[in-house]
């Protein structure tokens, strides 16, 4: 059954130094606040798990919290390069990054293989592409009925997944609406899980039988951070800040004015100081 | 109507070649802008899908990512990102996909990975996202990028996603049946692969563009096709389309600026 | 596009002597009422593809319309054996049955593999059970990374696959809701597809973003036939008829029995006379 | 309370081994009313998943189908039987799974396939089901049984799941990292795999069965544990909430009939 706790304690509780970890969210519903936690806490040597790994992670990189990184498409969506990132593997600072560079169908199939326990995933994937040449990690498998060979990629088995979601009942049942992305998945593959939700509410009333419900007896822990997906976005609580996503370039470009922004919005801030983003705007599709 | 960008006339020119038919994988950007011209002008149940899960998206505004709430409001469903790479794009359910990248060959082959060496590259790119098995599962490619020297290129340093790889058969000997890129839309013409070589090769020229600028802007030395048409220029419908959905796109993004 | 037609022009146009037919439904929304026009346009020498093959299988087995079945579980549920079902595969009557047998794990798999475009699924599946000693299909893959050694069993890729579903609107878009079973995939993993639906609307009108959608361009053809779950249900709509159930064990153990039921219930009858059934009992979920 | 049946002896026994922390995946028939007594008596918080897909179901009248509509409507969600046998099932994420068949051997094989050879059969059973899988992928089984001579064989003609195989450490080396069944409890006694050699062994007698009764009903010489305690008798709780759920299941049951 998942604990209900805040953040900073399931944090504290459920992430380690050295762990593999997946901060998942595909645009909707990033962990901001849960990684900006990560990073308050100090945690190091983190091997990084994200499709598409955006400012975020380009934070927990600039900080010197990763040594490592799993990922399919590192880029600010809609406004160029995430230069954290960039410095990090171009210059090596402020520590090297270790790669692990995948296509998207193959992270997701990756995700898949994990929450369905099996060790490796399967796809009709990466002909021709040049990534094979230099992730060994990326194989092949036979058909034993038609001799086809197949791409093979190890499944993704995080450490601990983190998450944000819409809402939580108070058994930690959660529900996720919109774009569900990975997160599912990511959550099923790990050993922990951390859940951040916009609401805890009395009863999680699901739209449709068939909504995408994470059981407590699979979350280890959930925590109530309203506005915590912010500059992404809640589906039905706050629209995503494209503003931030394009401020963000200028104030990553440079290696000073990111390390201020991070003392000032991270270490000097708090997991409660994302609930002036909750609501502000509502949602369309509230 | 005479009066238009290279950018106008490469997003019109791209959304003319999609049909009620056609089931597309979006990307950001000119594909986006594109697709969503064909549907408000000659193909209005054209289906539009992005690769975040939404299906059958009907956006008002353009999204800054591939993921905007805009996209799911406005879809008929939204499924898993493992669900849409295996079911929709694997599947064999996407008839048209478009790409563009940092830099491209003559065989419509991308990189959108690295400049210099792997291991140690110069410029680090965002890298492949969904690329490589678009190129290989979907349909066909529409492949949308300017034309430069630095952006069309005589040598890929790393192929991230194959287009028609070495040229000739290269594709149907590594066992694919999707057509690849058919068309490569810049803002100064439109190239297709030659039916035998798979060269890229310039079919259709845009209003006002000569032959000079188009083989000074491309790294390797282009062709033209024995018969070279002129783009039809943007009508008044198509670019009035166009010009409403990018102003509303920018009030939108402003007016998230001044909440943010 | 689906094309919106009567039932008989759907079974009509699409369903072949000799295909391999799916009809699928896990105890909820079992297409009957298109079953029965396949019986009432005299298919033969079809292969049955179905999970959990019941009233229907056995009633398609009993007519002799099929040569074959491939299945994991062919009972009456909560009640006991398939005696058509049993008459083939003991006393060959009316005809021989070709079976291949799965359990519900790999069928399922199979199922899922034929949607993404694999040749096959694999599994951790069949240990020591002696499914694999009689059944060909049943082979094994090796994991590429870990040497683990999984079974695999070849994608199900039907020829049409026939469904029920609760909607469809206008364009024939569909909505399946509940107890969704393996009918998306099952629908994706074939050439061809039909579904049956209790209502068709102007506005299709999904209750969450994530609801179970099937869109027109993925369907063949829409039939609109109330009630043609029956007497399996259609949540939302009526209730299960487990009386139903009870009662056909009595039926279908006696040839002669059988074959007057299907003379007056199938052969004289048309899928009208399955709207007797659509929301007599109002389901309590509605 | 001595005044029970033995079936409901037997589901009571079954009942008494879950708690609030088990994921169980359910069967029909004894299994389903074993769960349903447990959540509505000592395990108010047990999850109950049955293979349709229904995952945390409280029914109010028992199913006849594994996939019956009140199962969906009392559920927390319910998911595609492909993602319940991939990522909950195979996820390892079930506890406890139920079982039951037509025959069993000593060791706790299960066969519900066929009875005579595969391809010549006497008997046609319904076939597998779930249950290869079930028996390797959840955490521990339970079976129930009723016991008979027909039921309890001294070799099986097909095993359909696989218990202790041969005995001993045969699951381990075939990799399973599961318990496979650790209780059968049947109409008459509840048997347990000795800690070694896995052959089932009676461990608990119900109230008024004799010991000569069972070995009567046993197919094979069935072994006894050193110590073999008498199975307590239903509290009045337990036998008052197993004939409730029984009665409103006959009610509903029948309503349907008659709407039939």
């Amino acid at each position: 059954m998942a604990k209900i706790v805040p953040l900073a304690e399931a944090i504290g509780d459920n992430v380690r130094d050295g762990d593999t970890v997946a901060m998942e969210g595909f645009t909707h519903l990033i962990p901001y606040a849960a990684g900006h936690e990560v990073i308050r806490q100090g945690r190091k040597d983190l091997f990084l798990v994200r499709m598409t790994p955006d400012i975020l992670y380009d934070q927990l990189i600039g900080v010197g919290a990763a040594r490592g990184m799993k990922f399919s498409w590192g880029g600010n969506p809609g406004v160029g390069s995430l230069h954290r990132f960039r410095d990090a593997v171009e210059n090596q600072w402020p520590r090297p990054l270790e790669i692990e560079e995948h296509s998207h169908a193959a992270m997701a199939n990756a995700y898949e293989a994990g929450a369905a326990n099996l060790p490796f995933a399967m796809l009709r994937g990466y002909i021709g592409a040049d990534l094979p040449k230099v992730n060994p990690n990326i194989k092949s498998v036979t058909c034993p009925f038609t001799s086809e060979v197949l791409a093979a990629v190890p499944a993704i088995r995080p450490d601990v997944t983190i998450i944000h979601a819409q809402r939580a009942d108070r058994k930690g049942n959660v529900l996720l609406e919109g774009i569900v992305g990975v997160q599912k998945e990511a959550v099923l593959a790990a050993k922990r899980s951390i859940v951040t939700v916009e609401e805890i509410v009395d009863e999680l009333a699901p739209p449709s039988p068939n909504s995408v419900v994470l059981p407590s007896w699979a979350v280890t822990a959930v925590s109530h951070v309203p506005g915590g997906a912010f500059p992404s976005y809640a589906h039905g609580y706050y629209p995503r800040s494209n503003a931030f996503y394009i401020g963000w370039d200028e104030i990553a470009r440079d290696r000073d004015s990111f390390t201020a922004w991070i003392k000032e919005n991270v270490l000097d801030a708090g997991p409660e100081d994302f609930a002036r983003h909750a609501g502000k705007t509502p949602a369309k599709a509230a | 109507m005479t009066d238009f960008t290279p950018t106008e006339m490469m997003t019109i020119a791209a959304s003319r070649e999609l049909s009620n038919d056609d089931v597309c994988f979006v990307g950001i950007g000119a594909p986006s802008a594109a697709c969503n011209v064909a549907r408000l002008t000659h193909a209005p149940d054209i289906t539009l899908i992005y690769e975040s899960g939404t299906v059958g998206t009907k956006p008002d505004v353009l999204p800054l990512s591939i993921g905007d709430g805009e996209l799911c409001d406005t879809a008929l469903f939204t499924v898993s990102v493992p669900e849409m790479f295996r079911y929709w794009l694997q599947g064999g359910r996407i008839t048209t996909g478009f790409l563009g990248g940092a830099q491209i060959d003559r065989f419509a082959n991308l990189n959108t990975t690295v400049v210099g060496p792997y291991d140690h590259p110069k410029v680090r790119l965002p890298g492949g996202g969904g690329a490589p098995e678009i190129a290989s599962n979907c349909g066909r490619i529409f492949i949308t990028m300017a034309l430069s020297k630095r952006g069309f290129v005589e040598k890929l340093p790393f192929i991230t996603s194959m287009g028609h790889g070495e040229g000739g058969d290269h594709r149907e000997r590594l066992g694919m049946k999707t057509k690849g890129p058919t068309r490569v839309i810049t803002d100064l013409c439109i190239l297709e692969p030659d039916a035998v070589s798979k060269e890229l090769t310039v079919v259709s020229i845009h209003h006002g563009v000569t032959r000079e600028q188009i083989v000074e802007n491309c790294g390797w030395p282009i062709k033209f096709a024995s018969r070279v048409i002129e783009t039809p220029v943007p009508s008044e419908v198509e670019l009035a389309t166009l010009r409403d959905i990018n102003a509303r796109t920018r009030k939108a993004h402003q007016a998230s600026r001044e909440a943010a």
